[in-house]
């Protein structure tokens, strides 16, 4: 092993943290991680500066971990610029990867989201129409915040990505087979992955490692999961529970599933698969047991809101990326 | 100059395809704005075809299969027609407008038809004004 | 054992096809046979009475022959078991049920009685001897029964050919625009079938080409076929429609029906198979003219692939089996004056309605009334008129018209009933304001599917009147329609804007010519005759010869289709094996008793 | 409640000539190309169902059979060869005998044997009457007319008699015929202004048989009239001008232009339908019962001994004259006395009282309709 | 992999594409698209000399790739495909673009038209571009024959393939031969002896060398697809104490020819069948019939017989459909009975007389000849029989509301003959489910396709035939039944059975045998390996129709020849 250790950043974008936690989540290995490391830029774990980062010279750092999406200009300026300073960049987690939750903000414009967040909220005080401006001068002076985009990217939109670590968050054991992959690769003792390469998941669906029992499947009718008793032993699909798994990546542990609860596809589309949302619904509307239009249309009910299912964490990644609403 | 938008025609290859091969040999004169790709059957139309070519640039695609029950595959029409309501459901979710994804039933003997679909989807496609989804997206990149 | 023969006639077959006289001799003389009488037509058996004499003669088995003697078969049984003896001992030897209604009736006739004496069946006995069998198979007739008896044999690598007489394969079906009860397009099922056969290689097609002559014997038949000129290059075509462009002759077109003109030079519907044109001699200015007017297609051919001085040719073909498909006509409406076809305008039979109702029809699937047109040339005429024709506020469909008639025919032709609700199905779909009316006598709706499509028909709305329209007239120049509604009990008499005759289904024309180059007995009506009701509905009595689809009896799709699978399962098993079965017609009686005999221990 | 079928009637029906409406498959062509047929009265196929199935109390109370005139419209197009123009003759023909309550009607029609025998009991009775009372008091050689055999006035006592004979055999074969076809069905009440509304009719459709004419071929029709009126005319001359038509030797044409237009239209006629009956020209002489021949056999002897008896008379051949009017007689008398109550000429009275009835069922219909608001008289759709 | 060589080659179809389209400004456009080596117009491309030229090139230029642009694929493809292989090129590496049917006869324009060729000159392009090389494959196929049910259709189709060298394995439920037909009398309309036809056809089976007759037997289990089946069946032992037999053999087709059985007549308590004595089915008279015993329960001969049509087909209570052939079998009756009584009265009450057939209606007019006395009732309205009080000189009474006098009408009747209609056996969900067919609402079996093939059945080597599939009379049922020999001769013919090269696989990589595609399949040719937890298509059963790879949700599928990246190159194409 080198004397050097490895120059390490970890740096969120539009996210919730919990991947930080995840990372955290690997418990003593952390101290394995930082042994071998050192950790220049962690904002959740230590402090950091911008000019620290700054400073650096270019690929000075090893790896960043970045996670989040990029929502405004602040998450994509300090993306471009661990990307500089770093030999890999890695997209962490289900934002960096397709967009994650923030993404669903795609599906409505900016302006939409502003009034929904500052203006029409029952929580804002009567009259108080404040809304941020990325510009605006107080006491004469000028002050800026970043600049809100009009729509979320996923990391690799914005700058290029070396490798991608799914999941929302990424499991404890999948992250840290990603990190000893990396560590691997860096250290010369195993072959790197492909440039692009998914880490840390596996290449066939849920349904892989799902241990329901699964039969053929036909869909009368669909219901939410509180909507049925059901039975824990059988495909959820075959329930008419509206689940993601089929057309996700496998590596998660099937923890949704195996509580109860239908997969909503955070580890992303299975290899080779366009579009996520697109494939879960060709798949699931074709089992739909019905030759009649009329009572498609009722059975479809039942998916009121199958867009933003299909594309929970996905929509900056789908085909279409946005509402294209006029 | 009129804008003459561009349709992506999904058909089938037992009846649609065949009903506008007669609509060739029947010469049946339509719009010029549908281009055709061929498959087997309308249930071969992945929902992922039909974004993809949103994506790339068309303004409009056009699905057509054999009518219900005349399918060659016996169902394969059925699965299509399940797909169809939840994409366009998906669809207006990305802000698309109805008219610019269709699906229609057009059999081998229906050249005529298969014209009057065509000339249709194009005057309302073409109502609709040229597809933002390619520029959109390239804008986004380049300006944020 | 001693057996009563008793000779009896229903009437139903050619009664002077056999002698009876000599019959009833020759049964006196068979082994065991010790009563024989000749009980007449329609005889008045009673089983009381036979008891006595079955008890006197102490007879254990009755003989009952004649044509169709199953008519009294209840009777002699009775009076078997009323007699105390084995009532399974009645058997019956019918004459006419084993081909004894032609030529060597008389000798038939013994033979089948030889059988019913020694109680063997007689399908078991009268086995032909086998032949060798050429690989090759010629089909007659290019509907959708050719076509399928041909995919069949052709997919088992088998050369076939194909003679269809008009320039397309498809026959009817590819005139249909809907198929009941599925509703499926025709279209669809059946132009992927045509372009089969049309690319197979094992399939030699010879459309607009008609059988000239057959010669040869059971397996090694030769065929002489007459390719009509066409005088046009099938192989260079490439259907450009530039002939018909330029041809200044205009006809009615056959495959419309004559609710559409094609001109002299034509293609009979855009998806033809081969896809190709053709010349009508008949109406060629050209050839009318004996090359002294016209010939303008000729010369602006762009690939210079027409000959209008092209002569028929004729082809030999050397085949071991025949199958004969080739259809039906339907039957002339104008011979049933009441109806007023031909001088109502808006009369339609059945297949006129099929062009009009169809998608690729002449009015491109728009259901309308003709308009009248006047011009100089041809005076005035009705036609339909996309632009200015209206659709009809109301229809009436009349069922049997030519049909379950003593008058016309008197047979049912099976399919009218199921493509009349198809019609009103067509009707109230594309006119959902339009009135539709169905005349029927009896709703024959029989097949997989077809009662719950005839339920359906009634659920749309059409009105289903039990009773045949009598008579359909014009009053003040509207159309008057005029029946018994029976059911409701009472006499309907309204207007109506189009009339649908269901026409019934006749042999095709020229199916007679082909029944006597091959020696093949028809039916009264002039249906080819099959081997045996039951048994061997596509053989004949002729060797190495098939019948399938409608030209045995009229006939819906989907059992043409089984029957023509079923008569390439005969072809395929001669080839397979290289042998086949002789002609039974030429089985002689001393043949038939011989191995009758031999049989007897069963 | 429902009616009992009877599936021997049909049986029956055979000997009167019903033989083929079994197979009837009701596919309603009859009907409705049957210039007669209108609502309620559809004919014939009602009533070849009803009889199919032996209804025998409906049919006796069927006017249906009366209003057919067998034009043979129905026969031609049948598509099953089920004759039901000869099925409503036939009816026809059931219906007097059941009308007549001798019981010698049925008798006549369900054996000719009898009626033949009937006949020439009753011509060899008139002739032995004849002779014997000539030979008292007449002379064959001698041409007297009416008084050759009896005295003129005594003739007319027979002839008067045999016609209150008749009448009274007819009128209640008639009122038979109301009963049940009207008075038996309590159900319905018939107003009395109905009948006399409509009894107009009565004569009406006797003389001129205009619903006849509305048959599309009108051929028959004028025959009929020919042959009916040239009856009528006849039976008038002799019942009263009697002694004015055989007087002579010279000839009245006041009386005798009449006689002779009648017996040309009588001969004319009657030959005609043997013709016919022989060749089956028409429709409705394709079948024949014996009962038609007989009818045509008395009248053609009866119009043509009679012309005969004149010729020979005018040309004095008296004794021939006598002899053929005693012939006369002989076929006058059975044609009288049995046809016309017994078989086919008491059609004379049944049709035009068939159609006096039917207007008045309808008129108690609509009478019923007027008293009963808000249900309609049944009307033609 | 060799760099691409694409050829392109613009058919002027004489003026027909050329009048419209620019075929030249086709060929510059063409000829600048990645990979295209030479693009050529020609006046006829079908012709001789054009497709002659296309072999040149690809000798003389080492094409690996061509583009046809011409008529419709659906003329041609076979044609320029043969060319290619006889240029020693992979016959799908082919692609046609379609611009005279679906361009220049349909528009007008030049200048639109020529950019629509272009566009779709372009798809092609991109699209052969990912073409694969495929090959046909053939399988095995066995010549051997296992037919299930030893009625008519079974043992018809038996004969025929027996004849032609296969061996069968005639395997029946019962200890005889026959099926229903075995019951029966005489056949309508020709009133020819049943059994007489029968004994020919069993005769035959039981003296078949070829022929193996198992009966008391029944399949037990039927594994592999087409050509390759294992067949394992169980034959009962003759005498109680012997242990049954079971006997697997290997097969490559099966017949299905299980037939129907009767509609049980007490279900419609209208009819009294079971309580009143003199009512009886069908089937029941004809064993009268074959006994000569056509007498009341009391041994008198019936004066009036009553035949009610219907019973349990044509209406909503029971079974929609009709039967078929009952009404014939009725019009049979009424001559039989007046033939066994004479002089007794028939009445015939049915609803709409299905005399269809060659011979029917003749046959019915016959019937009315002889004075049957034909009632016609609704659907739905049945007729009540009750019994007859003591001055009436019949036993029973049928009260009918009959349709053609509009009248109630009753019946007097001695004896009254349900014609009871045909149902699925009990057990067809079981066999549907051992050979792997479906049955309708009603339970016959699903043919493949009701006009195109209407004995085969969507599962590929398994055929049905005779009443199985639905009603049927007798010459339809060997009719079928030859059918479904012709199909299995024409395979066994050809020895192998030849598998199109397009079909889709299931990349067991990717699988994660979430059985989404399982039951979409018509032909069921996707399997499930419950061990590898895969789906797995049969490509021997395959048909290509891609509903399972548009399906697929992980994209495990692919569609030979209709592969995502062929038609994405395409969706690209087009819009350029």
């Amino acid at each position: 092993m080198a004397d050097k250790k490895l120059q390490i950043a970890i740096y969120w974008g539009a996210a919730c943290g919990g991947c930080d936690v995840s990372i955290l989540d690997t418990n003593e290995f952390i101290l394995d991680v930082d042994a071998l490391c050192d950790v220049r830029l962690w904002p959740l774990a230590a402090d950091g500066k911008y000019k620290d980062v700054e400073a650096m010279a270019d690929g000075e750092l090893d790896v960043t971990i970045m996670h989040g999406a990029v929502r405004n200009s602040e998450n994509e300026h300090m993306a471009k610029l661990l990307r500089q300073k770093s030999k890999i960049f890695v997209a962490y987690g289900s934002c960096a990867y397709m967009g994650g939750i923030p993404g669903l903000a795609n599906l409505v414009p900016r302006e939409e989201i502003f009034a929904r967040a500052y203006l029409d909220n029952p929580s804002i005080e009567p009259g108080n129409r404040t809304v941020p401006l990325s510009e605006t001068t107080v006491n004469g002076h000028d002050l800026e915040i970043p600049k809100f985009y009009d729509r979320v990217y996923k990391l690799d939109q914005v700058v290029d990505v070396d490798y991608y670590v799914p999941g929302c968050p990424p499991q404890p054991d999948q992250c840290k087979a990603a990190i000893l992959a990396l560590v691997g690769a860096l250290t010369g003792t195993a072959e790197a992955p492909p440039k692009g390469a998914v880490v840390g998941a596996f290449d066939r669906a849920l349904c892989d490692d799902c241990q329901r029992t699964k039969t053929e499947k036909k869909i009368k009718r669909f219901y939410r999961p509180w909507q049925i008793m059901q039975d824990p032993d059988t495909c959820l699909m075959e329930q008419g529970i509206l689940c993601a798994g089929s057309a996700t990546r496998s590596g998660c542990g099937v923890r949704c599933p195996n509580s109860g609860i239908p997969c909503r596809g955070c580890y992303g589309p299975a290899p080779n698969v366009l579009d996520q949302g697109a494939k879960l619904l060709s798949a699931v509307s074709s089992i739909i047991d019905s030759k009649d239009p009329q009572e498609i249309d009722q059975i479809l009910e039942g998916l009121p809101d199958f867009t933003s299912f299909a594309n929970r964490y996905g929509v900056p990644a789908s085909l279409l990326q946005r509402s294209h609403r006029q | 100059m009129t804008f003459e938008p561009k349709i992506v025609g999904f058909l089938c290859n037992w009846c649609s395809y065949t009903g506008a091969d007669l609509a060739g040999t029947s010469r049946i004169h339509y719009a010029a704005n549908v281009r055709i790709i061929r498959v087997m059957c309308s249930a071969r139309i992945d929902p992922t075809f039909v974004l993809k070519a949103l994506h790339d640039g068309a303004d409009g695609v056009l699905i057509c299969g054999c009518h219900p029950g005349d399918c060659h595959y016996s169902e394969g029409n059925y699965k299509m027609m399940r797909r169809y309501p939840l994409l366009k459901a998906l669809l207006a979710d990305y802000g698309i407008e109805k008219d610019r994804v269709r699906l229609e039933w057009v059999s081998a003997s229906e050249g005529q038809r298969f014209a009057d679909i065509v000339n249709d989807m194009t005057e309302r496609v073409r109502a609709l004004g040229p597809s933002s989804i390619k520029t959109a997206l390239a804008t986004d990149m380049a300006e944020r | 054992m001693r057996i009563g023969v008793y000779l009896c006639q229903a009437g139903i077959g050619d009664v002077d096809a056999v002698n009876l006289h000599s019959i009833a001799s020759y049964a006196a003389n068979l082994p065991s046979v010790e009563v024989v009488r000749d009980l007449g037509l329609l005889p008045k058996v009673e089983p009381d009475a036979f008891a006595a004499e079955i008890r006197a003669e102490s007879l254990d088995r009755l003989v009952i022959a004649g044509d169709t003697p199953g008519f009294f078969k209840p009777a002699f049984t009775r009076a078997m078991a009323l007699a105390g003896e084995d009532p399974k001992e009645v058997r019956l030897a019918s004459f006419n049920a084993f081909g004894a209604s032609s030529g060597n009736g008389t000798a038939r006739a013994k033979s089948v009685l030889a059988c019913a004496a020694l109680g063997v069946p007689f399908p078991l006995a009268a086995v032909p001897d086998t032949t060798a069998v050429r690989p090759g198979t010629l089909i007659v007739g290019g509907g959708i029964s050719g076509i399928q008896a041909a995919l069949e044999i052709a997919d088992a690598g088998k050369q076939v050919h194909l003679v269809e007489r008009t320039g397309t394969i498809g026959g009817h079906m590819a005139m249909f625009d809907k198929t009941f009860p599925t509703l499926d397009c025709a279209a669809c099922i059946l132009t992927p079938k045509m372009v089969s056969v049309g690319q197979h290689e094992m399939i030699d097609l010879m459309t607009y080409s008609e059988v000239a002559h057959i010669s040869g014997s059971p397996g090694d038949y030769t065929i002489k076929v007459r390719k009509k000129a066409r005088r046009v290059d099938v192989s260079a075509c490439v259907a450009c429609n530039v002939c018909a462009d330029v041809c200044p002759q205009r006809v009615t077109s056959e495959f419309d029906n004559g609710i559409a003109e094609r001109k002299a030079a034509y293609i009979p519907f855009p998806q033809a198979v081969p896809n190709a044109y053709l010349i009508d001699a008949e109406s060629c200015t050209y050839v009318q003219s004996d090359g002294a007017k016209c010939g303008v297609c000729a010369k602006k051919c762009p690939k210079e692939c027409i000959d209008l001085d092209q002569a028929d040719e004729i082809v030999e073909l050397e085949v071991g089996n025949i199958i004969l498909a080739t259809g039906y006509d339907v039957y002339d409406a104008t011979k049933i004056e009441r109806y007023n076809y031909g001088t109502l305008p808006n009369v339609l039979t059945a297949l006129e309605f099929e062009r009009l109702t169809n998608a690729s029809g002449p009015t491109g699937g728009k259901i309308i009334t003709k308009t009248k047109r006047v011009s100089k040339k041809r005076g005035e005429e009705w036609v339909f008129d996309v632009d200015e024709g209206v659709p009809p506020k109301s229809v009436a469909i009349i069922h049997c018209v030519g049909s379950r008639d003593a008058n016309h025919n008197a047979y049912c032709s099976r399919v009218c009933c199921m493509y009349s609700l198809k019609f009103a199905h067509l009707v109230t779909e594309k006119l959902p304001g339009a009135k539709c009316y169905e005349f029927y006598i009896d709703m024959r709706a029989f097949g997989k599917g077809y009662e719950e499509f005839a339920n359906r028909i009634k659920a749309e709305g059409t009105f289903v009147i039990r009773g045949r329209t009598a008579k359909v007239f014009a009053q003040d120049g509207q159309m008057m329609i005029r029946g018994e509604d029976i059911i409701s009990d009472r006499l309907v008499d309204f207007p109506v804007d189009m009339v649908l005759l269901s026409v019934g289904l006749i042999p095709a024309h020229g199916s007679a010519d082909l029944a006597t180059m091959l020696g093949l007995a028809t039916d009264d009506d002039g249906w080819f005759s099959e081997l045996d009701y039951n048994a061997s509905p596509t053989e004949t009595e002729r060797g190495g010869v098939f019948v399938a689809g409608a030209c045995q009896a009229p006939k819906d799709i989907p059992d043409t289709v089984a029957q023509a699978a079923a008569v390439a399962a005969g072809v395929l098993k001669s080839i397979a094996t290289g042998r086949g079965l002789n002609s039974r017609a030429d089985l002689a009686l001393s043949d038939i008793e011989r191995r009758a005999t031999s049989l007897v221990r069963i | 409640m429902a009616i009992r079928a009877n599936p021997k009637l049909i049986e029956e029906l055979e000997t009167y000539g019903a033989q083929d409406v079994s197979k009837c498959y009701h596919c309603g062509n009859c009907s409705a190309t049957c210039p007669f047929s209108q609502d309620p009265y559809i004919l014939p196929r009602r009533s070849m169902r009803s009889l199919q199935m032996g209804l025998e109390r409906k049919l006796e109370g069927d006017l249906e059979p009366w209003l057919c005139y067998y034009c043979g419209e129905c026969s031609q197009e049948c598509p099953r060869d089920a004759e039901p123009g000869e099925t409503m003759m036939s009816l026809r023909r059931w219906l007097t005998s059941r009308y007549d309550f001798t019981g010698i009607s049925k008798l006549f029609y369900r054996s000719w044997r009898i009626e033949l025998a009937a006949i020439l009991l009753v011509a060899m009775l008139t002739g032995l009457g004849f002779f014997l009372f000539g030979l008292s008091q007449g002379n064959i050689h001698h041409y007297d007319g009416v008084n050759a055999f009896l005295p003129g006035e005594k003739i007319h006592f027979f002839d008067w008699g045999l016609a209150i004979v008749l009448l009274v055999l007819l009128l209640t074969n008639c009122a038979r015929m109301w009963w049940f076809t009207i008075g038996r069905d309590k159900s319905k009440r018939v107003p009395l202004t109905a009948y006399i509304k409509s009894a107009y009719l009565l004569p009406m459709h006797f003389m001129t048989q205009m619903r006849y004419a509305k048959c599309e071929r009108k051929r028959p029709w004028v025959i009929h009239l020919i042959l009916m009126l040239s009856y009528v005319t006849m039976l008038i001359l002799i019942m009263f001008f009697v002694k004015r038509m055989a007087a002579g030797p010279a000839i009245d044409w006041r009386v005798h232009a009449f006689g002779l237009a009648a017996t040309v239209g009588l001969l004319g006629t009657t030959i005609f339908a043997v013709r016919g009956r022989i060749k089956k020209t028409e429709n409705h002489y394709k079948h024949s019962h014996e009962t038609d021949w007989m009818f045509l056999i008395l009248l053609i002897v009866v119009a043509g001994t009679g012309i005969l008896q004149f010729i020979l008379h005018r040309s004095g051949l008296d004794m021939a004259a006598n002899i053929t009017y005693v012939v006369h007689l002989m076929s006058v008398v059975p044609m009288l006395g049995l046809e016309v109550p017994f078989s086919k000429w008491s059609h004379l009275a049944y049709r035009p009282l068939a159609m006096y009835f039917a207007e008045i069922k309808a008129e108690a219909a609509r009478a019923e309709a007027r008293a009963s608001q808000g249900v309609r008289a049944p009307q033609a759709a | 992999m060799e760099d691409l060589k694409i050829g392109v080659y613009v058919c002027n179809c004489g003026t027909n594409i050329a009048k419209v389209v620019d075929c030249d400004a086709t060929i510059e456009s063409a000829s600048r698209l990645p990979g295209v080596a030479i693009a050529r117009p020609y006046k006829y491309m079908c012709s001789n000399p054009g497709q002659e030229m296309i072999v040149a090139d690809i000798r003389e230029h080492g094409l690996n790739r061509v583009v046809v642009a011409a008529c419709s694929p659906r003329m041609h493809e076979p044609t320029f495909r043969k060319a290619l292989q006889q240029a020693g090129v992979n016959p799908y590496f082919l692609e046609m673009a379609n611009i005279r049917e679906q361009c220049s006869w349909v528009h007008e324009d030049g200048a639109v038209a020529t950019e629509k060729a272009k566009a779709l000159v372009k798809a092609a392009v991109l699209r052969v571009a990912r073409h694969e090389p495929l090959e046909r494959r053939s399988v095995d196929m066995c010549p051997d024959l296992l037919v299930i049910g030893g009625g008519i259709a079974g043992m018809t189709a038996a004969l025929d393939l027996a004849d032609a060298g296969s061996k069968i394995y005639l395997v029946e439920r019962a200890d005889h031969l026959g099926g229903n037909l075995a019951r029966v009398d005489l056949t309508a309309p020709y009133l020819d002896s049943a059994r007489d036809m029968l004994t020919d056809r069993m005769t035959r089976v039981v003296e078949h060398p070829n022929i193996s007759l198992l009966l008391n037997s029944e399949v037990e289990r039927l594994e592999g697809f087409v050509g390759n089946f294992q067949a394992t069946i169980a034959t009962k032992a003759r005498n109680g104490n012997a242990a049954d037999q079971v006997a697997t053999v290997d097969v490559g087709s099966v017949v299905v020819c299980t037939g129907y059985k009767e509609f049980d007549a007490s279900r419609i308590t209208h009819y009294g069948y079971g309580k009143l004595p003199n009512v009886i089915t069908s089937f029941e008279f004809e064993k009268m019939l074959r006994e000569g015993g056509v007498e009341t329960k009391e041994g008198k001969a019936p004066q009036y017989v009553a035949i009610i049509h219907c019973v349990g087909s044509r209406n909503l209570e029971f079974h929609a459909y009709c039967s078929r052939v009952c009404c014939m079998t009725a019009l049979k009756y009424a001559h039989e009975v007046k033939s066994a009584v004479p002089g007794a009265y028939v009445s015939d009450i049915y609803i709409d007389m299905h005399a269809f057939g060659k011979g029917h209606e003749d046959f019915y007019r016959r019937s009315s000849e002889v004075k049957t006395l034909f009632l016609m009732y609704a659907k739905d309205d049945y007729p009540v029989i009750r019994r007859a009080d003591a001055k009436d000189d019949c036993e029973m009474l049928i009260e009918v509301n009959e349709s053609l006098s509009g009248e109630t009408i009753e019946i007097p009747a001695d004896m009254v003959i349900l014609m009871v209609g045909m149902e699925a056996r009990d057990d067809w969900a079981d066999v549907a489910h051992l050979v792997n067919i479906s049955g309708d609402k009603d339970g016959w079996f699903i043919e493949s396709h009701p006009k195109l093939d209407p004995v085969a059945t969507t599962t590929d080597g398994i055929y049905i035939a005779g009443a199985c599939q639905a009603p049927k009379d007798i010459p339809d049922s060997v009719a079928q039944a030859r059918a479904a020999a012709a199909r299995i001769l024409g395979r066994i013919a050809k020895g192998k059975l030849e598998i199109d090269a397009v079909f889709a696989e299931v990349d067991e990589d990717k699988c994660s045998g979430c059985r989404m595609c399982n039951e979409l399949c018509p032909y069921t040719a996707i399997e499930f390996d419950a061990e590898k937890k895969r789906s797995h298509i049969i490509s021997a059963l395959c048909k290509a129709c891609g509903a399972c790879v548009a399906a697929c949700p992980s994209g495990a599928i692919a569609a030979r020849h209709f592969t995502d990246a062929q038609i994405f190159a395409q969706i690209e194409g087009v819009l350029a």
